[in-house]
């Protein structure tokens, strides 16, 4: 296997750049940065900066459930990551990670990044570079494909359905909760599955959705949750990153019955949210699409293009937290039949929550 | 640079007329210091956070010199828009926090006006004009709502920019941009569709970004300045910013129509901090993007108090917080956050406002008596 | 003995030498009057003595005792109390509150309201200085305020009470009054040092006279050894005519005309009841009244700072719907306010940009909107010149001009700004005779020169003086019109307090 | 009708849970401006506040500890402010905003040294943990006053803190001199009052609620500091104080309806149904703001401060 095998004698420099989030979202930048760091370089970031090796149990520890058996080894590059305060950042930090650093990937997180990747791939021809959430465009927001970049998105509705499903499952009083920070393309992306999901299961049960206007306010977060929770609801889903930090205070507040539902990450492994009551959480591996790109330069097979990371391919899942706890295994037996299903192609998720009210759900599973 | 036009104009009249531009040279100075302890106290090395920073910040030659020029002169273009839309609304008396709401107002009209059907495909020489007389009226018109509250209820400009910093930002983001304005999202990105090639701003520094934008504010400063201290439209608003917040009505009573003048000096703040928006609509990102996350409204406001709230004072103000900015993500490398930067804007302002205490010091050295001092202030005071 | 004495006092302000090295001595109980033209240095060797500015050099003696007074606690601690020139009052407290304020009684951190009532009242009671303790200051006519004032300083046991211009604002009641208490206090062994520019009150009241000029001692007179005539001389350095120079009224078409002016005032009291009256090209109509009649009030619909509840304006034989400051003074008001700081003057401008405010957009001062200002300069040189306001440095800042000059400025604006119509309100307010002289003749000649001048003064010498018709307001109605060859200064005086009334001469 | 009692119960805790932070931001205005320094770094004191609690509970674990290190840089943040206002006669608002740049960059900045992320905090022991809130079991169930049945105690501080501030302004020595000096230094100077002494004080006590107003963010409501947290709260808090009149009632007050028209907003999104579901989701997020104005316009009207608010207060030489 090409993990066996010597890292390459001069290490080959991957450079990262953030969006606005930064290091420390808990949701997309840093799982690209787990995929970065942790996985290729097979290092953690350390107070004042710099890097220091991690020991294998802590390696292991680091790769979810459900990318176990998609054998991820370390590649042994060196990371270069830049922090963006604002959106004008993002070219002169692509920049100066191709011209100072002399990177050979340099990885965009987030499709705010769409442009400036696009441009700068132009202008760098002789330089890879990855695209997280979107294709490249260029000054016009039309799609372009150079050769130099590849594009990865995620189809969030997928995952989104199967909690979906689960939630539909959890609910004890038939009344589930949704929390958005903005209504962007990829979290109208996740309710959509989401409704999608619970309405497979059981067209019956409401669902009160409410937009925060933020991903950063997670006091809004926590009025809206209890908001949704003094109305009856018992599981939670959000969509809106540090906002939902909220809906998880609550959520630890409260204990049994209610179950909260992570976003992006596995956030039931993560010790600062509510890992007691998160029942699943619907995983999109920004990290493993890293870690793929990464990987294709240091074997030198990185093809250009889009890559739309599916269940099948392990881009999106869920994560089994408390399913069992919560779930009877007929009714996980069935969920995952779903989710076989989709992988089959047997029936599309919507990818817009209006389209929902008129999809015809699958039956037989 | 207080009053430093104040004395182009009445010839010099304060007797240490050249403490109003050395007391904040002293200030950024003495924020430099503190800055460089604060470094030291959490650990890192100062030297290397400033070679870094100063030498990504543009103001000076050394590698990829012409790049970070060129991105320094490009925030300064919007730093100081939104400074002079603080520093506008304070000359008339008025206290602008609306600068944040301007600026992405500003936004909008210009990334709408850029890709609309009727104006996009007009030529050039006529839609971007076009454009920025637009995003001048709606980020004008959004000032003015204050303004009006303002001079016909009395209700304080504070509230009710703050309140429409808000509502702006929702009214946007949550409907224009995901609403009525959405781009056909098959690209999966969203934001309002791309202005024409008629809409972007002409780069003057190939192959860098840099485009007209700063000259745009410079023209746009003079024009402010010679506003102020030129007409008689300037005079009357300086009369009610000695007057109107404290509640003097001796302009009222000379004949200036106060409230209509509040009016128009809240207008021309909106439009003035509006062009910023516009600037990073059609110079740099070419849509209005789901998210814009400016703060460059409220770094205005500490741009125009670095600049004292003149003109010429905001403009290299802009061009000094530019620089940080522009230096500030490349700290990163030598593992210092990207914040950095604005701690020392901070302490730059800190200082700036501890004015007195500088003018003091300086004052001991030139002759080690206070009293003088004092009469020196109490004769100079604004 | 004595109660204060100031030796070698020097006060250098910037380009300004305010007092030039000044030796006093007044004895304990004693009235002790300053007089001097405007910015002589009165005020500032007041704030001297209070602790409120710090000398350049000289020295204090309090009771023969040497003292330093840094700050005004150290003057209330010597027992030296001050009622300013511009007073000290917080408009929102109540009587009682500002006087309390500093020495309050109370019950351990609790504010003893009740109590604080009954001492003001009963103090009110004990110098016979009669007020409302519980009115909130805002709504107390200026005669009033200084009531409040000196029971302020009274409270605090003051020995030595200092008066900058306390008549300037004060009608000759009011004056009367405050004599009256003067004179108890005296009784009471308390010494009294007192600014005035009237020089007939300070004959009548003070036991010597001090006279100081451009920051100097000019000499100091004894009681009974001066007259007026030669009080004036030492002041001004010359003779002034006190006799104010007769003209006969070459009365023209009518400018303004009122009819049935109803007017709420700031308190919401209906201020002025349906006031009816014209002013003609070419006369002075002089409105005679205690203040707090309605002057106030008919001042404001004048120049449209309140909108009338019922009544027409006309100017021109044209009937004004709206009447803003800005469109009035369109149509050809001047208006010289009785408050300088609120309404006259923008106090951080220089004297160059204040005097041409309300006529900068006129050219030469401005073209097509831009401001000329080698002509401003050249104007404002001439004015000062001409009003003798000073320093005549055209960059002076208006919050560093004595009061006097201060008023001058203004006059210098208003009066020589184009119009057919002058609303005065008190013009000559804290001019010394000299500046109050030449006011006279300017009005005067501008009557001559065919203007309609409305005189709102509390001084029925002036009045009488310049006015050929007379207009007495009590209680906000006019409750008689009459000429000053018509009547005597006793007579109005019974007007003004609405014990005699007169039938009006038809419109 | 019954089974509404606990949602509507539970929507009145939620709006004062929503309340206490700006509330506290609004009465460290109204302390310090009632004694004529304005105090616009409401917002930074805030964030410096929210963070230092968070700390201090982290290293303690104890959240009263956390609570001391956030009064305590309530405290310096206040002496700052006043030693450039007060005692230098320094541009109260650019002293203000020297202090809200500084929030911005350096608690980034130790956010970053102490927890090694630019984003949040761990969680740490807080006053909203079911355990340490005020629980008053018997109003449970009662319309309105059931909201009442368990709330932080730091949102029972900001209520009673409106009482007491109200007592102190307007009923004691303190108070009176404190708006004398708000109104007329120089006035109350003559009198002899320390004028310097007296702002001191008005600037530091303010600044200290604004510190508990941050706390009551990341130590009432939240568990943990967000970088972004405290994001306009301040401000709010400013205008908040301006709309009610400069008095800690009408502060309240303002806040109420603020805050209220927030959770109404966040449920009529929930429950949209029909035509509201038309109405697009901006005009559901701006209507707490619009409220606000709307307010203005046609009840409360013009607001005047303090007479010398914001003038710096030199004495004449
Ligand atoms: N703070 C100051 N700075 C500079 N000059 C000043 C200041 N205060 C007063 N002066 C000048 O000092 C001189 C004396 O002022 P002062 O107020 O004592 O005059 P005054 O005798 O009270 O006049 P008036 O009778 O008009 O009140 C004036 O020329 C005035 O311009
Ligand atoms: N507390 C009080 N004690 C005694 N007399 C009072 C009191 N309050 C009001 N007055 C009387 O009420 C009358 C009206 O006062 P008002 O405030 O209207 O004066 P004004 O005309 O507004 O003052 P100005 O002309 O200076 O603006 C005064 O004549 C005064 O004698
Ligand atoms: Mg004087
Ligand atoms: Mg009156």
């Amino acid at each position: 296997a090409p993990a066996e095998e010597e890292p390459p004698v001069e290490t080959i420099k991957i450079g990262l750049v953030t969006d606005v989030g930064g290091r420390g979202d808990r949701s997309f930048n840093d799982s690209a940065l787990r995929g970065l760091e942790t996985w290729a370089g097979k290092v953690k970031y350390v107070k004042g900066g710099g890097y220091e090796a991690i020991t294998d149990a802590e390696f292991d520890a680091s790769i979810p459930e459900d990318l176990k058996d998609r054998n991820i080894q370390p590649l042994g590059v060196s990371a270069k990551v830049l922090e963006s305060k604002d959106k004008k950042d993002y070219i002169p930090n692509i920049a100066s990670l191709v011209e100072q650093e002399k990177c050979d990937l340099v990885i965009g997180v987030g499709f705010m990044l769409a442009g400036a990747i696009g441009e700068s791939a132009v202008k760098y021809p002789d330089t890879k570079f990855m695209l997280i959430d979107a294709p490249p465009v260029d000054e016009d927001g039309n799609m372009i494909d150079p050769p130099n970049v590849v594009g990865y998105l995620f189809n969030e509705h997928e995952c989104g359905f199967l909690v979906g499903a689960i939630a539909a499952y959890a609910t004890e009083a038939g009344k589930v909760g949704y929390i958005g920070g903005m209504p962007i393309p990829p979290v109208l992306r996740y309710e959509a599955g989401y409704r999608a999901g619970l309405k497979t299961i059981d067209p019956s049960i409401e669902i009160i959705g409410q937009y925060t206007g933020s991903f950063t306010e997670p006091a809004l977060g926590k009025s809206a949750a209890e908001s949704q929770i003094s109305q009856g609801c018992d599981v939670l889903f959000h969509a809106a990153g540090a906002t939902g930090n909220g809906m998880f205070q609550s959520i630890c507040e409260r204990g049994a019955p209610y179950w909260g539902i992570g976003v992006d990450v596995d956030m039931g492994l993560d010790e600062n949210l509510c890992p007691a009551r998160t029942l699943t959480s619907s995983l999109k591996h920004v990290d493993y699409a890293t870690y793929l790109a990464i990987k294709s330069v240091v074997e030198d097979t990185f093809h250009s293009g889009l890559i739309i990371m599916t269940l099948k391919d392990g881009g999106v899942g869920y994560a089994p937290d408390h399913v069992a706890d919560a779930l009877t295994q007929d009714q996980i037996d069935k969920v995952e039949h779903l989710r076989e299903m989709m992988i089959d192609g047997v029936f599309e998720v919507p990818t817009d929550p209006p389209d929902v009210d008129n999809w015809t759900p699958p039956t037989d599973f | 640079m207080k009053d430093v036009l104040k004395r182009i104009v009445f010839g010099k009249r304060e007797k240490y007329w050249w403490m109003n531009a050395l007391v904040p040279l002293i200030s950024i100075l003495l924020a430099f210091i503190v800055g460089a302890i604060f470094i030291k106290i959490t650990g890192r090395s100062p030297v290397v956070a400033y070679k870094l920073l100063f030498g990504a910040s543009g103001l000076f030659p050394g590698p990829y010199w012409k790049s970070h020029f060129a991105e320094m002169l490009l925030s300064s273009s919007m730093y100081i828009a939104t400074g002079l839309g603080f520093a506008i609304a304070a000359k008339g008396g008025l206290f602008n926090i609306g600068a944040e709401g301007h600026f992405i107002v500003g936004g909008i009209a210009a990334a709408y006006l850029g890709y609309a059907k009727p104006f996009a495909g007009l030529p050039k020489f006529i839609h971007l004009p076009l454009i920025i007389v637009g995003v001048m009226l709606a980020g004008g018109i959004w000032g003015a709502i204050a303004g009006y509250l303002k001079a016909k209820r009395g209700i304080h400009e504070v509230i009710t920019t703050i309140m429409l910093n808000w509502i702006a930002l929702y009214l946007i983001e949550a409907w224009l941009v995901i609403g009525p304005m959405e781009a056909a999202v098959e690209t999966g990105i969203s934001g309002t569709p791309y202005i024409s090639l008629s809409a972007k701003l002409p780069k003057i520094l190939p192959p860098t970004r840099l485009n007209i934008s700063i000259i745009i504010i410079l023209a746009v400063t003079f024009l402010i300045w010679y506003l102020f201290y030129k007409t008689t439209f300037g005079y009357e608003i300086r009369t009610m910013g000695h007057t109107l917040m404290f509640g003097m009505e001796a302009p009222k009573a000379a004949g200036i129509n106060v409230e209509r003048r509040t009016i128009q000096t809240m207008f021309i703040a909106g439009a003035v901090a509006a062009l910023g928006g516009a600037f990073m609509v059609l110079g740099v990102l070419f849509q209005y993007p789901p998210i814009f996350e400016g703060g460059y409204g409220f770094d205005g406001i500490a741009v125009a108090l670095i600049g004292q709230n003149e003109p010429l004072g905001v403009i290299l103000a802009g061009i000094l917080i530019g620089a940080l900015r522009t230096g500030a993500t490349t700290v990163q490398l030598a593992h210092i956050p990207k914040t950095f930067p604005s701690i020392i804007e901070g302490f730059t302002v800190g200082f700036i406002a501890l004015q007195m205490l500088i003018r003091y010091w300086i004052m001991k050295l030139i002759q080690g008596r206070k009293k003088s001092v004092q009469t020196e202030m109490g004769g100079g005071a604004k | 003995m004595k109660a204060l004495e100031v030796k070698g006092i020097v006060k250098q302000f910037p380009g300004v030498l305010a007092n030039d090295n000044i030796n006093l001595s007044i004895n304990k109980g004693e009235i002790y009057a300053i007089v001097g033209e405007n910015g002589a240095g009165k005020s500032t060797l007041m704030k001297i003595i209070y602790g409120l500015y710090t000398p350049t050099s000289g020295e204090i003696f309090v009771f023969d005792k040497k003292v330093d007074i840094k700050t005004p606690y150290d003057a209330i601690g010597l027992k030296i109390g001050m009622v300013h020139q511009e007073f000290m009052l917080i408009p929102r407290f109540t009587v009682t509150q500002n006087i309390v304020l500093g020495d309050e009684p109370s019950k351990g951190i609790v504010f003893d309201y009740k109590k604080a009532l009954n001492e003001v009242e009963e103090l009110s009671e004990k110098f016979g200085l009669k007020v409302d303790p519980a009115e909130k200051v805002a709504n107390l006519p200026v005669g009033i305020q200084q009531r409040v004032e000196i029971l302020k300083i009274l409270r605090r046991g003051a020995e030595i009470l200092i008066f900058d211009e306390p008549t300037a604002v004060l009608t000759p009641e009011e004056t009367e009054d405050l004599f009256k208490t003067l004179m108890k206090l005296k009784k009471n062994g308390k010494t009294i040092i007192f600014i005035s520019h009237k020089l007939k009150e300070v004959i009548a009241i003070a036991d010597r006279i001090a006279v100081l000029r451009r920051g100097k001692l000019q000499g100091i007179v004894e009681r009974g050894k001066t007259s007026e005539v030669e009080l004036a001389r030492m002041v001004v350095g010359r003779d002034v005519v006190l006799k104010i120079p007769k003209a006969e009224a070459k009365v023209g078409g009518t400018v303004v005309s009122i009819r049935d002016l109803t007017v709420k005032s700031k308190r919401g009291i209906i201020g002025l009841k349906e006031v009816s009256f014209d002013v003609c090209a070419g006369e002075i109509v002089g409105i005679a009244g205690v203040e707090g009649n309605g002057q106030a009030e008919l001042v404001n619909a004048l120049i449209g700072f309140t909108r009338p509840i019922k009544g027409t304006i006309a100017f021109d034989g044209e009937e004004i719907r709206v009447i803003t400051p800005f469109n009035i003074r369109k149509k050809g008001m001047a208006y010289i306010p009785k408050d300088r700081k609120m309404r006259g003057l923008v106090l951080p401008f220089r004297s160059r940009e204040n005097i041409i405010m309300g006529q900068h957009t006129l050219y030469p001062f401005s073209k097509n909107g831009v401001l000329n200002n080698i002509e401003i300069d050249k104007f404002t040189t001439k004015k000062l010149e001409e009003f003798d306001v000073r320093p005549r440095d055209i960059h002076t800042r208006a919050r560093n001009l004595s009061g006097g000059n201060q008023q001058k400025l203004i006059l210098a604006k208003e009066m020589s700004m184009e119009h057919k119509f002058l609303l005065a309100s008190q013009p000559t307010r804290g001019l010394d005779i000299g500046a109050m002289e030449f006011v006279y003749h300017k009005l005067i000649e501008e009557k001559e020169r065919g203007m309609a001048i409305l005189l709102i003064s509390l001084e029925l010498s002036e009045i009488m003086g310049l006015s050929d018709r007379i207009l007495v307001l009590y209680n906000g109605e006019i409750v008689g019109e009459t000429t000053p060859d018509k009547t005597t200064e006793e007579e109005l005086g019974l007007m003004m307090l609405g014990l005699k009334k007169q039938k009006r001469v038809a419109q | 009708m019954n089974s509404n009692i606990p949602f509507l119960n539970a929507s009145i805790a939620q709006a004062l849970d929503y309340t206490a932070p700006i509330l506290f931001a609004a009465l460290g205005g109204v302390m310090s401006e009632n004694a004529g320094v304005v105090n616009i770094a409401l917002e930074g004191m805030m964030r410096f506040a929210a963070f230092f609690g968070v700390w201090g509970s982290f290293v303690s674990g104890n959240a009263w500890v956390g609570l001391l290190w956030g009064v305590g840089i309530g405290i310096v943040l206040g002496a700052l402010h006043a030693y450039i206002t007060v005692k230098w006669a320094g541009d109260q608002i650019i002293s203000g905003v020297a202090i809200n740049v500084m929030a911005m960059g350096m608690i980034t900045y130790l956010l970053e040294s102490v927890f090694k992320t630019t984003g949040y905090s761990p969680p740490v022991a807080y006053f909203g943990a079911p355990a340490s809130k005020i629980h008053l079991a018997f109003l449970k169930g009662i319309p309105i006053l059931g909201a009442f049945a368990e709330l932080t105690i730091l949102i029972w501080f900001a209520l009673i803190l409106v009482v007491v501030l109200h007592f102190v302004l307007y009923h004691t020595v303190l108070g009176l001199r404190i708006r004398a000096v708000g109104e007329n230094p120089h006035a109350a100077e003559t009198l002899g009052v320390n004028v310097f002494k007296i702002k001191w004080f008005a600037v530091i006590s303010g600044s200290v609620l604004a510190a508990f107003g941050g706390l009551a963010l990341s130590l009432g409501t939240l568990s943990s500091f967000t970088n972004s947290m405290a994001m306009g709260k301040g401000f709010i808090g400013l205008a908040a104080m301006i709309f009610g009149k400069w008095t800690p009632f009408g502060a309240l007050g303002a806040i109420l309806i603020f805050a209220g028209a927030q959770v109404l907003q966040l449920f009529m999104q929930g429950t949209a149904t029909g035509f509201a579901k038309l109405i697009p989701l901006g005009f559901y997020l701006s209507l707490p703001y619009m409220l606000t104005i709307g307010a203005l316009i046609g009840v409360v009207g013009k607001a005047v401060g303090p007479a010398s608010d914001g003038v710096p207060y030199k004495k004449e030489s």
